[in-house]
């Protein structure tokens, strides 16, 4: 089977090809084959591993496959290799799976596209699920920076897929160089660990963190802070989250598979692929795990106030994203890959469900021009009930157990203040999903009549990828039940987490923890009880009490439009870093460039040398008289020289 | 005092003087005449050297042979007025006299008034009267200087074909 | 001193040359530049002498007779190119013939 | 003495002879018979590939035969790994050149194939060159075609660039003929024989002061080539004006013809006198990262953008030379080459829009990549290859680049890394106010996309791009041994394997309970 | 073989030992007679063959060349003979070595190269007289002498002829004003000069008690030298300064160039300079090798002088014969550089440099000669020579490669002379002059690459030039460009030549 691992990126790069070169001219009707086809190929691979793994008894489940020799200069070597782990292969599953859901909605999605556009969103697409699968099954630190950037890459692509309109593609410009910031911490990272380890391959230098690092040397604290540098721009977290908002102007799907389910998750994924070294760091995780809380509650208190339904979307997945970190932070790696899978439903979901009600809207994105849409849409509304009930962490939904089981795992981390912050964030996320859900499909319908009568549900190619997930949202969670729950159905194992753990090998998260149930419930219990305290709360202020919202912003202007304004952080960095930049730019270039060099030294030579030759040229007066005095004066001096010098 | 110096000192006199009056003079014609006084003088003073010879040269070609022809320009061209554009202005004047004292001045500064040879040339030792007489010098021409005065001979049949193709009128 | 020596031929020599320098730097008219051009030729023919007797060397005195002889050949050349300038500017002051400089 | 090089050398030579037997009057027969001597001529070339065998002697093909005996000037050609690339570089841009002037140049055709042909010929010597006065006479010599084709056949400012180039390198050139003076009588003071041979230069253990007077009379001139920072104004003028064959051909080897100077002559001669400069040199190459980073982002015209791109990315390259490592030469070499290719293809580019809209101001464009579609794909490509993004061949030569060098200053390389954002910024900022955004400007609506001679420009250097991005290792392979002897040369034997994997014994644990 | 021929060979076998030696010189002497009383009893005079010749079609011209052909192949039998024919002759007067006939040579491809180019000239400016070709045939002599002399006598007679020759020469388009006016400010200094080369003379004449320069060597090589000696060096150094154009000595160059007939011109700055610079050496480099430290350091200053102020002020011409005047006072800057060295090195790169320059300089004169239309020279770069590339392209690309020589652009003669010339510096310790001769050429570049600019990049409005080049001076041309190629490529045998030929 380990020979048949190339295969999984390589179909979707077929894709690529296919779609590339002759989508043009094949039309729509082949795209629409190949672009889902491959992926979906791709996915039966990839299950076929995962049950070549699973036959496996845990300690031996690795496959590995070394296509060639990809860079040899020097000492240093980097192969084009795959792992095929427990952990990349659960990020596979959800690639290929949740990405091949995702393209069959896209065929739907964009069928207004012309051929041309159609075959680029798809070659792009598969593009990009190839660079997603290299990142994930990369054997070493740099092919997964090749994965890194080629995801960076098709974002940028796709989210200015419509670069017609210029914000589009200045947005899709600003999420790549926000993520080059930190791809640039990436890179430091990777040159530190060759020049520690010797190497960059996972098998070389992970097995040797221990041995080779101290725990908590400089070493590893430079090692570890700079590739976390690169995760923050990935995973949108603060301060680098800033291009995850405006990336919503690429089309709904491209949101949902690169922008919620995967590329923004590789940032997690690399943080608990290196886990090892990460483990050498502690000082590193508490930065984690801290900016992971921070993101979390700062990025849904922006939520709470957004009116594009999308943004909203956009900042709860940041705010998500922010759980995860916090979860690995406590070096809970499976827990945070466990909220990355059930994330990965769910929001996938919300966003395809939003795509469908922008599809039927036409473009309509302000969840104040909607409402009521629960009565044409029945679908999408029941799918994207689930989801926001996963999303809150209603049990027994998906989002209810990951979300659970990190909170717990900080809590046991002894973190409390990190805990509330998570409680809090639960409660936000509860009523500003809740808040989206109910402007968008209960109320009455705010929109033009003009789109009233165009309103209708989306074709099945969108709405069975919506149920499907919608399933996922609901059972998706059950792979890892917690012990508490678990013996109380009868001793149900923590699958993922006998999963996982292997992998996590020596992460103190890893070996099953005998915890002390009564507080495992009360934790439990509050969760869900802020949770549902956030739901009611949304009904009482969007549905029952319209008004009350607009009174409260009224009540406290100053922090609503803070809110509204995200913190005014773009402007923040456009005054202190965009501008400066472009000034000093200019200035480089008028100034030293055309001034200072070109100007004054060379040109200054120029003209010394013209002043030099206007002074020996007019010398030459024309008058015999002035020669035979210039000729007497030199006979003259030389004699003084040879008489007296 | 010796008649030579008495004779030195006076012809040197002289000599300077016309010379002077050469270069300050404003008519020219009295330029050329105190010219031909001077060259009287060297030739005198190459007397006083022994070299009655060339002292015969000097007066038939010079002043017999080209002084005659500096007025016959001078003629040619009626400049034998005085003309008001004739000296230079006075910084060049200045620039001048100081160069000219300078030159001097350097060359008697180091030493050079007493000066007195080092007899160390080949054909060195010649007695002075020998040395003047017409019939040394004219071996030498036709012997040992024989190259530089066949030389010497096209000099002066250049010096005709320039005169001519210069001087004469147009076509 | 009442003995003559080399050194007052020589200084005579160097003063006439100077005079005659300084003559060509200072006149215009171009025939009196020529003249003042002889009074340094001579200057140099003294010199000559002089060296030749002291030395006992008939190298010097033939020199003078080819000086003279060259002398008279400038002088015809000289005179010459006085002439044709004459014709062009009706004047033969050199300071009027500067039309190339720089 | 096989001659293979010397026929390589002179073939061009052949084609001038044949050029001139056409009348001027007949162009289109002109343009043919030069592009089926330059297509010739890189076949003729091509086996070099395989002719050069990476185990073997460390300069392979030596033609060598006595030249000014009086002087011990031999004509001494070979080829060592890196040279064999830039020679096959050279020889591809040729033909890709005079296709691109097919429609451009409509001035004195014949002439200016001529003049390019002879170009060819001086390049290749530059690489070819085992003898320091050979290297000099080619040096200058391509000074002359590369004149007369900005001077001849440029834009507004044409004269001031064409005199101001060749002034800069001519004044550099001769600066180093000096030191080659010095270090040929040096050589004669200290064995008795003249000599300009290189390998005998080398032999030579010349003293430490000495060293350093000769190394910057060198780097001087190769500095102001390559250009490093503060040398490096007459390259925009020069780009800018230059037609676009010759601003491919001034890109894409002439300026390799610098960082090629040190890699053969400057170092390698005076190790510890470029030892000692390192600080220097690699300090300067981190500020024309960043400086050319920043100017190129604030150009209006694409050109400039462009010429001020490669300030930047030759600093990567320069870098690389004083990584000191085998890793960062390595990298440094594939870097030339990828510059060549991807800048190439970017002035090729210029040139297409040139020639579609008569301006190079970016102003004027703008959503190019509806009306061109093909275009913009090959167009994104070459900007992704000059951002250096994975999987592309830029990346392949920054990364060992960066690598290298972090092993030995992990400062500077910090600082230069910084130059990964700025291309983004600026790159991108370009290609985003070419090719997006609405057709605004009417006369863009009607562009033609890619014709098919275009393609064929710009096809062989995309498919470059990717391979040297995904499977560098034949490059790789064919410069490792003469970049090892170049390390050891310079740094000496004990540090060739730079910094093998040797574990850092742990360090106190701070904190650690 | 007829017994005339028999009886020529044996009278010329009696006379040969005195004759040998000076052979070339006796030819062109005698040629140079024949052409002006061929001309006086009009012999092989046809009334005017093309339609633009003023005058009748004289023989002179060709009895001048066959004469200086035959005086170059006697040269060259000299140079074959030099191993026993070699020595001093007419009592030390003149020697016959390699280095007087390799510089014999070079002024004879100097003379040669000019009647070839002048021709033409001649007849569009109607200046076809028999007396043209005399003064040149004479000049020539006076510079063989000089190459040859080895008495300060000889010297002096030998520069006079020339200095006489030229002076007429100049002036010889008597009907422009500006030929005369440089023919009087040549005059006028030139004289002035020989006063001072002539006291000078004097003064080491009476500080050694001889003219020979082997005597004067003898007595130079013991010290003291008294202040006399001192000052006749340094007033020689005036002379033949002036005769070679340094700085300071140089202001009646340009002026000169510019107002003499182009032939002239050329002839002047190769010929002359050629002279100029073989007495110079021979006086120096020999004579006064004892007193070395004394006139090294002032050529030094002079050199530093002459480069610089040539080259800053040609930058500024528009006239190109006055540009290359200032370029070979320039030149004369870096031939001093090669006196300073002041070894065999030195003076084997500069008997290469005359070779070399003397190709490349008559070589541009030829250009601009053949680009002069009837009764008037076009020298203006800026009107003149704009955009003529394109209408004559082998006219322009010869003028490139001579700039590109004189820039010293491989691989032409300039190059490797300026290469030759550097390395002379460097291995005599000179290395600052050399960092100085460099920036000098680098000023230097801007104005030689202003004529190809000119020719290439500009374009004129005006009526373009019709330049008609005539065999012969296509014959010239030609010899200079493969000239100036052959001593660029193959620089080895000139060099062996010129190193055969140092003193």
């Amino acid at each position: 089977m380990a020979a048949w691992i190339w295969l999984v990126p390589a179909l979707p790069l077929a894709g690529v090809l296919i779609n590339g070169l002759l989508g043009r001219r094949a039309g729509k009707g082949l795209v629409a084959i190949v672009g889902p086809g491959t992926v979906g190929a791709a996915f039966a691979v990839t299950v076929a591993l995962y049950l070549e793994l699973l036959g496996r008894d845990p300690g031996s489940r690795v496959l590995t496959q070394t296509l060639y020799t990809w860079l040899e200069a020097g000492d240093f070597t980097a192969r084009a290799a795959f792992l095929v782990d427990p952990l990349s292969v659960t990020l596979m599953l959800v690639v290929t799976g949740v990405g091949f859901l995702i393209h069959v909605y896209s065929i739907g999605y964009m069928h207004n596209e012309d051929a041309r556009g159609f075959a680029r969103y798809f070659t792009y697409l598969n593009l990009f699920t190839f660079a997603m699968l290299l990142l994930v099954m990369a054997d070493n630190f740099l092919l997964l920076f090749v994965g890194w950037e080629g995801v960076g890459l098709c974002s940028y692509l796709l989210i200015g897929f419509w670069f017609k309109d210029k914000a589009n593609a200045s947005a899709g410009k600003k999420a790549f160089i926000v993520n080059r910031v930190g791809d640039f911490g990436f890179l430091l990272g990777i040159f530190l660990i060759f020049d520690t380890f010797g190497s960059v391959a996972f098998a070389d230098v992970l097995p040797a963190a221990e041995s080779v690092l101290a725990l908590g040397g400089p070493l590893a604290f430079w090692i570890c802070l700079f590739l976390f540098v690169g995760a923050v721009g990935k995973s949108a977290q603060i301060p680098l989250y800033v291009w995850l908002p405006d990336a919503m102007a690429g089309p709904t799907p491209v949101s949902a598979l690169i922008h919620a389910a995967t590329m923004v998750t590789a940032g997690i994924y690399m943080v608990a692929r290196a886990h090892a070294l990460y483990e050498m760091a502690p000082a590193v995780l508490a930065v984690v795990a801290g900016i992971g809380a921070a993101t979390a509650l700062y990025a849904a208190t922006i939520g709470l106030v957004q009116t594009d339904i999308k943004k909203v979307l956009a900042y709860s997945t940041i705010s998500q994203l922010g759980y995860m970190f916090l979860a690995v932070g406590v070096a809970a790696f499976t827990a945070g890959i466990f909220h990355l899978v059930t994330h990965a439903f769910f929001k996938a979901l919300l966003f395809l469900g939003a795509g469908s009600v922008i599809h039927s809207l036409h473009g309509e994105q302000d969840m104040t021009r909607m409402g009521g849409l629960k009565r044409w849409m029945p679908v999408t509304y029941w799918t994207m009930l689930a989801a926001t009930l996963a999303i809150a962490g209603i049990p027994p939904f998906a989002g209810f157990f990951s979300k659970d089981e990190i909170l717990w795992k900080v809590w046991d981390a002894g973190h409390p203040l990190l805990w509330a912050i998570g409680l809090a964030t639960a409660g936000l996320t509860a009523l500003y999903m809740f808040r989206l859900f109910f402007l968008t499909f209960h109320g009455e319908f705010r929109g033009t009549p003009e789109q009233q009568s165009h309103l209708h549900e989306s074709p099945p190619s969108m709405t069975i990828p919506l149920v499907a997930l919608g399933v996922l949202s609901v059972i998706g969670g059950w792979i890892g039940i917690p012990p508490a729950i678990g013996h109380v159905l009868g001793d149900v194992p923590n699958a993922l987490e006998s999963w996982l753990g292997p992998v996590f090998e020596g992460a103190h998260a890893g070996e099953p923890h005998h915890a002390v149930p009564p507080a495992e419930y009360a934790l439990m219990a509050a969760s869900v009880a802020v949770a549902v305290i956030g739901i009611l709360a949304a009904r009482h202020l969007w549905l029952t009490r319209p008004g009350l919202p607009e009174r409260i912003a009224l009540r406290f202007q100053p922090i609503y439009a803070l809110l509204r304004n995200k913190y005014f952080v773009d402007e923040l960095y456009d005054a202190v870093i965009v501008r400066p930049y472009d000034a000093l730019s200019r200035f480089a270039w008028r100034v030293v460039d055309d001034g200072l060099i070109d100007g004054l030294l060379v040109g200054g030579t120029a003209r010394v040398v013209k002043w030099q030759s206007a002074i020996s040229s007019r010398a030459e007066s024309g008058y015999v008289s002035t020669y035979v005095i210039v000729f007497f004066g030199g006979a003259v001096a030389i004699l003084v020289y040879y008489l007296f010098g | 005092m010796s008649g030579i110096a008495i004779a030195f000192w006076v012809l040197a006199t002289i000599a300077v003087v016309s010379s002077l009056l050469v270069i300050l003079g404003r008519n020219p014609v009295a330029s050329v005449l105190f010219l031909v006084v001077s060259f009287f003088c060297l030739a005198g003073l190459f007397v006083t050297l022994h070299a009655h010879f060339l002292a015969a040269i000097q007066v038939l070609v010079y002043a017999g042979a080209i002084m005659v022809l500096f007025l016959f320009v001078l003629m040619l061209l009626n400049l034998g007025t005085p003309q008001w554009f004739d000296f230079a202005g006075t910084p060049t004047k200045v620039v001048a006299l100081v160069l000219g004292v300078g030159f001097v001045g350097a060359l008697v500064g180091a030493g050079v008034g007493d000066f007195t040879p080092s007899a160390r040339g080949p054909a060195a030792g010649i007695p002075p009267d020998v040395l003047g007489s017409t019939e040394a010098i004219g071996t030498a021409l036709y012997s040992s200087f024989f190259l530089p005065f066949l030389a010497t001979a096209l000099i002066l049949l250049v010096a005709m074909v320039g005169a001519v193709v210069l001087a004469r009128r147009e076509r | 001193m009442s003995e003559i020596g080399v050194g007052h031929y020589l200084t005579l020599s160097a003063i006439l040359f100077a005079i005659g320098a300084v003559g060509v730097l200072t006149r215009k008219n171009a025939i009196i530049v020529f003249m003042a051009i002889e009074i340094m030729l001579n200057a140099a023919n003294l010199a000559f002498v002089t060296f030749a007797t002291s030395i006992g060397d008939l190298a010097g005195m033939v020199m003078v007779l080819i000086v003279i002889a060259v002398a008279a050949a400038e002088a015809a050349v000289g005179l010459a190119i006085i002439v044709a300038m004459f014709r062009h500017r009706e004047t033969v002051n050199v300071g009027s013939f500067s039309t190339m400089r720089g | 003495m096989t001659g293979y090089l010397t026929a390589i050398l002179f073939f061009p030579i052949l084609g001038i002879v044949l050029l001139a037997g056409i009348p001027g009057s007949n162009r289109t027969a002109i343009r043919q018979a030069t592009l089926a001597v330059s297509i010739l001529h890189f076949l003729i070339a091509l086996p070099l590939w395989w002719a050069y065998r990476p185990g073997g002697a460390e300069y392979q093909l030596v033609d060598r035969v006595p030249w000014i005996e009086v002087l011990g000037v031999e004509y001494h050609l070979g080829v060592d790994g890196v040279s064999v690339l830039l020679a096959l570089l050279t020889v591809l841009l040729t033909p890709l050149a005079v296709l691109a002037s097919w429609r451009y140049i409509d001035r004195h055709v014949k002439e200016f194939h001529i003049l390019l042909l002879l170009l060819t010929t001086g390049m290749l010597g530059v690489f070819f060159a085992l003898d320091l006065f050979v290297f000099y006479v080619f040096w200058e010599l391509m000074l002359v075609p590369m004149y007369f084709i900005i001077g001849v056949w440029g834009g507004e400012q044409r004269i001031y660039a064409a005199v101001k180039f060749f002034l800069y390198t001519f004044i550099g050139g001769l600066l180093m003929l000096v030191g080659i003076l010095a270090l040929y009588f040096y050589h004669e003071q200290a064995t008795g024989v003249y000599t300009t041979s290189l390998a005998d230069l080398l032999a030579l253990d010349v003293p430490g002061s000495l060293q350093l007077a000769l190394f910057v009379a060198f780097a001087l001139a190769f500095a102001i080539k390559v250009p490093m920072f503060p040398f490096h104004t007459w390259l925009p003028d020069a780009h800018v004006q230059a037609p676009v064959a010759g601003s491919v051909i001034l890109a894409g080897v002439l300026l390799k013809m610098g960082t090629y100077g040190f890699y053969r002559f400057a170092m390698p001669l005076f190790p510890d006198a470029a030892v000692a400069a390192l600080p220097w040199i690699a300090g300067l190459a981190v500020v024309g990262i960043i400086y050319g980073a920043m100017v190129a982002l604030v150009q209006p015209n694409l050109k400039k953008l462009v010429a001020y791109s490669s300030v930047s990315h030759l600093g990567f390259v320069m870098l690389g030379l004083f990584a000191l490592n085998a890793t960062g030469v390595q990298g440094s070499v594939i870097q030339m080459i990828n510059h060549g290719i991807s800048t190439g293809a970017l002035f090729f580019i210029c040139g297409m829009l040139y020639e579609r809209r008569h301006t190079y101001e970016i102003e004027e464009f703008g959503g190019l990549a509806s009306v061109m579609p093909w275009f913009a794909v090959v167009f994104m490509v070459v900007t992704l290859s000059s951002i250096g993004l994975p999987g592309l061949n830029g990346f392949v030569g920054e990364f060992l680049i960066l690598v290298g060098m972090f092993q030995t200053h992990p400062w500077m390389t910090g600082i230069a890394t910084i130059g990964v954002i700025l291309a983004a910024y600026y790159m991108l900022r370009m290609f985003q106010r070419v090719m997006f955004g609405g057709v605004d400007r009417e006369e863009n609506r009607g562009l033609p996309d890619l014709s098919g001679r275009e393609l064929a420009v710009l096809v062989p250097l995309v498919a470059l791009i990717v391979w040297i991005g995904v499977y560098p290792a034949p490059f790789l392979h064919r410069t490792e041994p003469s970049v090892e002897r170049f390390v050891e040369r310079v740094v000496g034997p004990a540090s060739v394997a730079s910094t093998q994997a040797v574990p850092i014994e742990a360090e106190p644990a701070e904190g650690a309970p | 073989m007829s017994p005339e021929i028999q009886q020529l060979i044996e009278a010329y076998g009696a006379v040969r030992p005195a004759l040998f030696p000076v052979l070339p010189a006796a030819i062109l002497t005698v040629f140079g007679i024949v052409a002006l009383l061929a001309d006086l009893f009009e012999l092989g005079h046809t009334r005017g063959a093309a339609e633009d010749v003023a005058g009748p079609e004289i023989m002179a011209p060709y009895l001048a060349m066959i004469g200086t052909v035959l005086a170059l192949g006697a040269v060259v039998w000299q140079w074959l003979e030099l191993a026993d024919a070699g020595g001093s002759y007419f009592n030390g007067m003149i020697a016959l070595d390699g280095f007087g006939v390799f510089l014999s040579g070079v002024v004879l491809v100097a003379t040669l190269l000019t009647l070839l180019l002048t021709v033409g000239y001649c007849r569009r400016n109607d200046m076809q007289l028999a007396e043209y070709y005399h003064l040149i045939l004479m000049t020539a002599v006076g510079m063989l002498i000089m190459v040859q002399a080895t008495s300060l006598v000889t010297i002096f007679v030998g520069l006079e002829l020339m200095s006489v020759g030229v002076y007429v020469l100049t002036g010889f388009r008597r009907t422009r004003l500006r030929s005369v006016e440089g023919a009087l400010k040549y005059f006028v200094l030139g004289a002035f000069s020989t006063g001072f080369f002539l006291y000078g003379v004097a003064l080491v004449y009476g500080s050694t008690g001889t003219m020979d320069l082997a005597g004067i060597r003898d007595v130079v090589s013991l010290p003291p030298a008294g202040p006399v000696l001192l000052a006749g060096v340094g007033l020689l150094i005036v002379g033949f300064g002036f005769k070679v154009a340094l700085v300071p000595f140089h202001m009646w160059s340009p002026d000169v160039y510019q107002g003499a007939p182009a032939p002239v011109t050329g002839f002047m700055a190769t010929g002359v300079k050629a002279a100029g610079f073989a007495a110079f050496v021979r006086v120096f480099m020999s004579t006064f090798d004892g007193l070395a430290d004394q006139w090294v350091p002032t050529l030094w200053v002079l050199a530093v002088l002459t480069m610089f102020v040539g080259n800053l002020a040609a930058i500024r011409q528009d006239d190109i014969k006055r540009m290359l005047a200032y370029s070979s006072i320039a030149h004369a800057g870096y031939l001093l550089v090669a006196m300073v060295a002041h070894s065999d090195l030195g003076t084997t790169a500069l008997l290469y440099y005359l070779a070399a320059y003397t190709l490349m300089t008559v070589g541009a004169f030829g250009v601009v000669i053949a680009l002069g239309e009837k009764g008037t020279e076009k020298t203006s770069i800026e009107r003149d020579y704009a955009g003529i590339a394109w209408r004559h392209p082998l006219l322009a690309a010869a003028m490139a490669l001579f700039m590109f020589s004189l820039t010293g652009i491989p691989p032409t003669a300039g190059f490797f002379g300026k290469f030759s010339i550097l390395s002379a510096a460097v291995s005599a310790g000179h290395a600052p002059l050399a960092v100085l001769l460099v920036v000098a050429s680098v000023i230097s570049a801007y104005y030689y690459l202003k004529v190809v600019v000119a020719m290439y990049m500009w374009t004129s409005d005006r009526p373009p030039i019709r330049a008609r080049v005539g065999a012969m001076a296509t014959i010239a041309l030609l010899i200079a460009v493969v000239g100036v190629l052959a001593l660029g490529i193959f620089p080895g045998e000139w060099v062996e030549l010129a190193r055969a030929a140092v003193l």
